[in-house]
């Protein structure tokens, strides 16, 4: 009788707990799919570019070089990816491009070859193909091809694209252009002005001096340094820059936030009133966020690093100033006591027996927020106008070149895991070591 | 010399303390006795000013203590050192520091705040830890210390206010009978040989027999006893603690018996 | 002959301690003074570099706010309207915030289970995983945005998936040190009745965790909030995508810019204290039990 | 009353660093002739510089005739206009271009009904203050989503235009170019030429299908609080440039030009009065 | 049936189980004595397959048992419950969840993640609950019962398992005399009813006497007892425990004497 009883209330409790179990999940997925259907996921598929994905990827780790004729001038000019910058001086080419007057010979590698004939033509042999020719005949484009055309190539009246591994050539009325792909981050040592372009390591440290005005390794350095490409000097400031955004800031709003979270702490706060003001004080400056602050303050401060600082020092400080008077409120009245008891004054109470006590919380706290605020520093630089994230992102918007991006990237993640090293050693060095409660 | 005339302590409508009343002629070492929340502790932080009182009066050399207010008031309270069940130390702050805040009323508050210590200050301090025998721990945290070291490390900082009272608040109350032993010797030899008053708390009968020289014992706030330890009887101390007839001094008694027999009172009472 | 051998040590007990004083005073004195040099220089450099200077913006600290203020006053009659209009966008920030918080903590019990000593499904994996979730960490979502929108184009769905992904390594970290902490007994119990990894860690560790799991999740939702928002700015729709678009107009819209930075302030401050309160519920059980 | 630095915004248009490299040219002039340190200060988007234009922290700017319409109405003693660049044909008006992907079959306004239509930023004159202005005038309708187009979005800027054209992430935008020269080669000056300067497109794959009435060029401003001489200094330079480095020239008016030329603030009233007509 | 051959296991360069060989023929009950650190539970962890063997190898009616893996080895630790000191149980579950645990092995992970426990298993722990006398517990929190009642759930959770063989590392180490005595006329009762195996790591002598078929000794990882508790005397015990002269079985004693004088083994030795 009572097993049954016991029975009953036990299938019931399972009952209920089966319930649970499939009630939670289920909420949650009821809720993704709202999510999936609001965000309109299905039209995703549709929208999503895994072209443009490629071309990332392939721009992560290869370069092209662009091999140019001006087809109404007649003027073939070669420039890595295409840029002004990364132009070859008039006349001069890579070593796999021959001019020869009217005649251009690329060599692309592989037994592919490109000419460019007189008259706009050209004829492009393919590895394992055969011959594909192609001239402008009046305002047109034509091409001596197949009636069914090979899914590589796309010929319209006014433009002939060739896509083959070895190369992509194409033809307009006004140009003729061969790319070329080439692995690695093109100049990313020595722009093509620079005498050290090509140079290898070796015969830049134990051969010939190759500029009488500097020895090899300060001109390296100095044109590595100054590259007009990479911007190698401008990268590093520009981190440099956001470090200290997240320094400042986040430092910055610990000393404010400091005596601010005693006004804040019940047992500390001289006035309940006053307290309750911090409190919202705190809550407002938290809730204002970063991004908001930073759209206020650049009006008075303009763009830079200091406004950013500032963005993140307002945010911090009511961070801060809640965990602080949060850490105040929880000491050990005991210590504070102990200290009352020998005759010391008010600021002597706080400082042996207050101070001791919290800065362990407060410090780490504060080493948490370093690493948090690198990250941030990066989003506010983006919308200040300062530091690596301006470059990221403007990098980014103009979807130009990610190699560059890949670059910075990988600067920022870099920066971010080191400060995050750096937090975390100083946290264990400090919050260990420290003894006279600094 | 101290004087105190019905110093009372009210916690909204529960009299912590009801009219303290009690005088001391010369330095001793007086033992106040009773059960949890008879209203010892509260006794002792009304004397140090740690806490203020409801009533009453507390004099001391004809200074009316309860009066004093900002500087005057810490300095009595430098004068009048106390010393905590819990130790009360800064514990990850080292041991000397610790002695050396036994100094700050009498330092600049600037000096103080950047640990600056002079350091004839430093080596007084050394000496009353090596008088405790635990000088060889002068370096470490105290956190890193027993129980009983803290404790000798708080009378140190007792012992360094140069005080003319010691108010300790049950401070053998969280120490093994081993510690505790040595903790109370450590007062008894203060009281003795600088002569300075001694006030403890105690909630055990046998060492406030063993040590002091007279006893108050204190029961729902007000002194229901005050004598010699010879006096207190195992009648009254069945009153104190309000107990009935199963009452057993044992049962409080944290004292350890000497092998050699040569236990009990270390002198005899004043 | 007492007295010597009694004041040997204590002379060295005091010179010890001397140098201590003497080393710590050093030591203390040169890191207050290395951190001081850092923060004024650092200070100055940032100043310099600067449009504005620091001194001469001050004065001018609320010229932005009362622009803002002046053009916003006279046409506080809109400001219900707008506060409408602009709902559709802060929903969509919360639904982003919402979806990547929900998402990101389910792969951050993933991998924090699979990087914790003692609970590991192939301890030998387990530096792999949490450098997996260091560098998810690292990675700003900014960056992540911008790369999705560049293949999926702009819209909520590369904010939730770049949110995700860093929430991911985020609570991944903070999951993994609770659930370090976790009793191992109950865990080994189920093993000795032959229960699978998965029945193990449902089972074993999950109800002690949870409460610690979910007040950490709460903690991320609400900066989820504001990265959504923030992201918003940089084409990933949403609330963010609003305000920039109004704060960018000016003088004209500063009305819009006010009722949306009303909604999002008031949205951030609301859910800032329902997560609070709501930890402390959680942690507060745990407690109590 | 002296200065001690001369701070120079650059409005978005490219990335960061590009804009800043191509202004170095100004940069190194300025401090010539000024002998204080000049600074260059590019901030992500045409709210930055009006900021610091209103702020007083950057001294001058080229702004779009919007931009500095929109800081003429947030505070007309902030600025004045200078200088405007004058085109080939010595005229200084320019051309908001609607523009869509060859491929996408769209050649006019009437083929973008219900399709999605990308403006650039909501501070620039030739990619949204004109078009939106004009464009419902073309078809008849609001610019609303859904009204005409399907979608109405903002892309950020000039460049996030082009390249979203380009991709098909809207199927038409509209940015500005001088109109004159050839069109595969992105007209003479304009966004769509720095783009095609910077290898990002082919103007081939382009096709326009709307063109604005001119639009007068954007002005250099400089600050009024200055002090004279510097204004007339920093006149000078830029109004000379033309003569003394064309590479310069180039490189700041974002193409080919015959350089700058005085211009006041009257040539904007148009500008000015559209602006308010887009406000709440 | 169970056959050990010098079954190993080192921890780095200690030997914590040094070739340990015997053989069960038939179930019994076994108790395994020995001082801390001798490797009792690291033997009953290996057999278990908690811990990997450093070699030797242990057959279960003709099977390899140490070469399982997988499912396999899974369904191995079915057949062999294990009772641990600490119990070992999920202390926010309630107890005929805890007892369900059992039967993980034998069902689905998903239909064990949402509960889905047939009721006929529920219905089963609940009277295996009753048969140890705790069923009115059911619905509690296992952290909500007293020790000697969590291992008497823990039992339930290894019955629940319906093993050939009960593996129970010093099941009563953490309890007191009481509930010691109860958990282990458990277990004997388990064996003698059911006919399972049991072996238990004790630590102390007279349960080892009282309970056990056959007792084995351990020491330093090595066997160095096996036989029925008649044969284990004083002499041989001072061996196992290393013990000198002094040595009183007292000393490990936890047994409750029966105020009834009825005190002593239940049954007579195998
Ligand atoms: N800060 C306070 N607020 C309110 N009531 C208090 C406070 N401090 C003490 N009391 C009350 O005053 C009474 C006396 O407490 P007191 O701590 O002085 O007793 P005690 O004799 O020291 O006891 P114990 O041995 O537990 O320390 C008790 O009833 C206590 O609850
Ligand atoms: N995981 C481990 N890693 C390293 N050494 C271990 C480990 N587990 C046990 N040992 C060592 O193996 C030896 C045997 O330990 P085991 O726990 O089996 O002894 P025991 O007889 O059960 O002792 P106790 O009564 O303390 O439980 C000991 O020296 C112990 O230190
Ligand atoms: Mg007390
Ligand atoms: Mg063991």
């Amino acid at each position: 009788m009572t097993d049954t009883a016991l029975y009953a209330a036990a299938d019931r409790s399972f009952a209920r707990k089966r319930l649970i179990a499939f009630a939670i999940p289920a909420v949650i997925l009821l809720y993704l799919a709202y999510v999936f259907l609001a965000f309109d996921i299905p039209g995703l598929a549709q929208r999503a570019r895994l072209d443009n994905a490629q071309t990332l990827m392939a721009d992560i780790y290869s370069y092209k070089t662009h091999v140019t004729r001006d087809n109404r001038s007649g003027e073939v000019t070669v420039a890595i990816e295409g840029e002004r910058r990364g132009t070859y001086p008039q006349g001069q080419a890579p070593d796999w491009v021959t001019l020869e007057g009217a005649r251009t010979v690329i060599d692309l590698g592989g037994g592919n070859r490109v000419t460019f004939l007189p008259d706009a033509a050209l004829s492009f042999e393919i590895a394992g193909y055969g011959t594909v020719a192609a001239r402008i005949d009046g305002r047109q484009v034509v091409a001596d091809l197949p009636e069914d055309l090979p899914d590589w190539v796309s010929l319209s009246r006014s433009r002939l694209d060739l896509r083959t591994p070895a190369g992509r050539v194409s033809l307009t009325r006004n140009r003729t252009e061969v790319f070329r792909y080439a692995f690695g981050w093109e100049l990313f040592f020595f722009t093509l002005d620079s005498p050290y372009h090509g140079v290898s390591p070796a015969a830049l440290a134990f051969g010939p001096q190759l500029d009488p005005a500097r020895s090899n390794l300060a001109g390296a350095w100095a044109d590595f340094w100054g590259n007009a490409m990479w911007h190698h000097a401008d990268v590093a400031w520009a981190i440099f820059e956001t470090i200290l955004m997240a320094f400042l800031g986040t430092f910055g709003a610990a000393i404010v936030a400091l005596p601010l979270a005693f006004l804040a702490a019940k047992n500390f706060a001289p006035l309940r009133s006053l307290r309750f003001l911090f409190r919202r004080i705190f809550d407002f400056q938290r809730g204002v966020d970063a991004l908001i602050w930073t759209i206020l303050l650049s009006r008075a401060f303009g763009p830079g690093p200091l406004t950013g600082a500032l963005a993140i020092l307002l945010t911090d400080t009511g961070s801060f100033g809640k965990i602080f008077s949060e850490a105040l409120e929880n000491v050990d009245k005991k210590q504070i006591d102990g200290v009352t008891s020998t005759g010391a004054k008010p600021v002597q109470r706080y400082r042996f027996g207050v101070i001791p006590q919290v800065t362990p919380v407060l410090l780490s706290q504060v080493l948490y927020f370093l690493e948090s605020n690198t990250r941030s520093a990066t989003i506010i630089g983006a919308i200040t106008g300062g530091g690596i994230g301006l470059l990221l992102t403007q990098a980014m918007i103009t979807q130009k070149d990610w190699e560059e991006v890949t670059y910075y990237i990988v600067l920022v993640v870099l920066m971010v895991m080191a400060m995050d090293s750096l937090s975390g050693w100083l946290r264990r060095r400090l919050i260990r070591g420290d003894d006279g409660g600094h | 010399m101290l004087v105190l005339e019905s110093l009372t302590k009210r916690f909204g409508a529960n009299l912590a303390v009801d009219r303290a009343t009690f005088k001391l002629d010369r330095p001793i070492m007086l033992g106040i006795i009773g059960r949890s929340g008879a209203g010892k502790s509260t006794l002792l932080r009304m004397m140090n000013r740690l806490t203020d009182a409801s009533d009453g009066s507390l004099m001391f050399g004809g200074r009316d203590v309860l009066s004093l207010k900002g500087a005057e008031k810490r300095a009595w309270q430098s004068q009048c050192a106390m010393i905590f069940q819990q130790f009360n130390l800064v514990p990850r702050m080292d041991v000397v520091s610790n002695v050396l805040h036994g100094t700050l009323n009498r330092r600049s508050t600037f000096a103080t705040l950047f640990n600056l210590f002079p350091s004839d200050d430093i080596h007084r301090a050394i000496d009353i830890l090596d008088r405790l025998g635990i000088a060889q721990h002068a370096p470490k945290r105290a956190e890193a210390l027993s129980g009983g070291q803290q404790q000798r490390v708080a009378i140190a900082r007792a012992l360094m206010q140069d005080p003319k009272i010691i108010l300790a608040d049950e401070p053998i109350a969280s120490l093994d009978p081993m510690n505790a032993q040595v903790v109370m010797e450590a007062l008894r030899r203060i009281h003795e040989e600088d002569g300075r008053t001694v006030i403890a708390n105690l909630h055990t009968l046998d060492t406030a027999r063993r040590y002091c020289d007279r006893v108050i014992g204190m029961r729902d706030g007000r002194i229901v006893f005050d004598g010699t330890p010879a006096q207190l009887t195992t009648g009254v101390a069945r009153d104190i603690y309000g107990a009935d007839e199963t009452f057993s001094e044992e049962a409080t008694s944290t004292e350890i018996r000497d092998p050699q027999g040569a236990a009990g009172r270390m002198h005899a009472p004043a | 002959m007492a007295h010597i051998i009694d004041s040997a040590p204590r002379a060295d007990t005091r010179a010890h301690y001397l140098a201590l004083v003497q080393r710590r005073r050093l030591y203390g004195g040169l890191t207050l003074a290395l951190f001081g040099l850092m923060m004024v220089s650092g200070f100055m450099l940032a100043d310099a570099r600067n449009a504005g200077g620091f001194w001469s913006g001050l004065p001018q600290i609320l010229d932005f706010p009362a622009d803002v203020w002046r053009d916003a006053s006279t046409k506080l009659h809109l400001l219900p309207g707008h506060l409408v209009d602009f709902f559709p966008a802060l929903l969509e920030t919360l639904n982003i915030a919402a979806a990547s918080t929900l998402i990101g903590a389910v792969a951050a019990i993933l991998l924090s289970l699979l990087a914790t000593r003692g609970l590991a499904l192939w301890p030998a994996m387990i530096p792999v995983f949490r450098r997996v979730m260091d560098i998810m960490r690292a990675v700003p979502e900014i960056v992540i945005a911008l790369v999705l929108i560049f293949v999926l184009g702009g819209g909520p769905v590369p904010a939730m998936i770049a949110i995700a992904f860093h929430t991911a390594g985020a609570l991944g970290k903070l999951f993994s040190e609770v659930n370090e902490n976790a009793d191992l007994k109950p865990v080994e119990g189920l093993a000795s009745v032959g229960a699978s990894w998965a029945q193990r860690m449902a089972l074993g560790v999950v109800p002690q965790v949870s409460p610690n799991w979910i007040s950490y999740a709460l903690l991320r939702f609400e900066i989820n909030i504001r990265a959504s928002a923030i992201l918003g700015f940089v084409g990933a729709g949403g609330i963010g995508y609003e305000l920039k678009n109004a704060m960018s107009w000016g003088q004209g819209k500063f009305d819009e810019a006010a009722a949306i930075f009303i909604l999002l302030f008031l949205t951030i401050v609301f859910f800032d204290q329902l997560s609070g309160y709501l930890r402390d519920r959680f942690i507060g059980t745990e407690v109590r039990t | 009353q002296e200065i001690t630095e001369f701070r120079i915004g650059i409005l978005g248009g490219e990335n960061a660093q590009d804009r800043l490299a191509s202004h170095a040219c100004l940069q190194t002039y300025t401090e010539e002739a000024l002998g204080v340190p000049a600074k260059l200060f590019a901030p992500a988007d045409y709210n930055g510089v009006i900021q610091g234009l209103l702020g007083g922290t950057i001294d001058m700017a080229w702004l779009g005739a919007s931009a500095y319409a929109a800081t003429y109405l947030s505070d007309p003693e902030a600025v004045e206009p200078v200088l405007v660049k004058i085109n080939l044909d010595g005229s200084y008006g320019y051309h908001s271009i609607g523009f869509a992907r060859k491929d996408s079959g769209v050649t006019s306004l009437d083929d973008m009904q219900g399709k999605k239509f990308g403006f650039g930023d909501p501070n620039s004159t030739s990619g949204y203050l004109i078009p939106s202005i004009e464009i419902p005038q073309a078809t008849g309708a609001s610019m609303e989503n859904g009204d005409y187009f399907g979608e109405v979005v903002f892309t950020g800027g000039h460049e996030q235009t082009i390249v979203a054209v380009n991709n098909g992430d809207v199927d038409a935008g509209v940015t500005w170019a001088d109109g004159q020269g050839a069109w595969e080669d992105g007209y003479n000056s304009g966004a769509l030429r720095k783009a095609v300067d910077a290898g990002l497109i082919d103007m081939n794959d382009l096709v326009e299908i709307w063109r604005s009435k001119p639009i007068p060029e954007g002005p250099i401003v400089l600050r009024k609080a200055l002090p004279d001489e510097v204004k007339a200094t920093m006149t000078a330079l830029v109004d000379g440039m033309y003569d003394a480095d064309p590479d310069c020239t180039y490189n700041i008016s974002a193409g080919e030009s015959l350089g700058f030329d005085p211009i006041a603030h009257e040539a904007y009233l148009s500008i000015i009065e559209a602006r308010k007509a887009k406000s709440n």
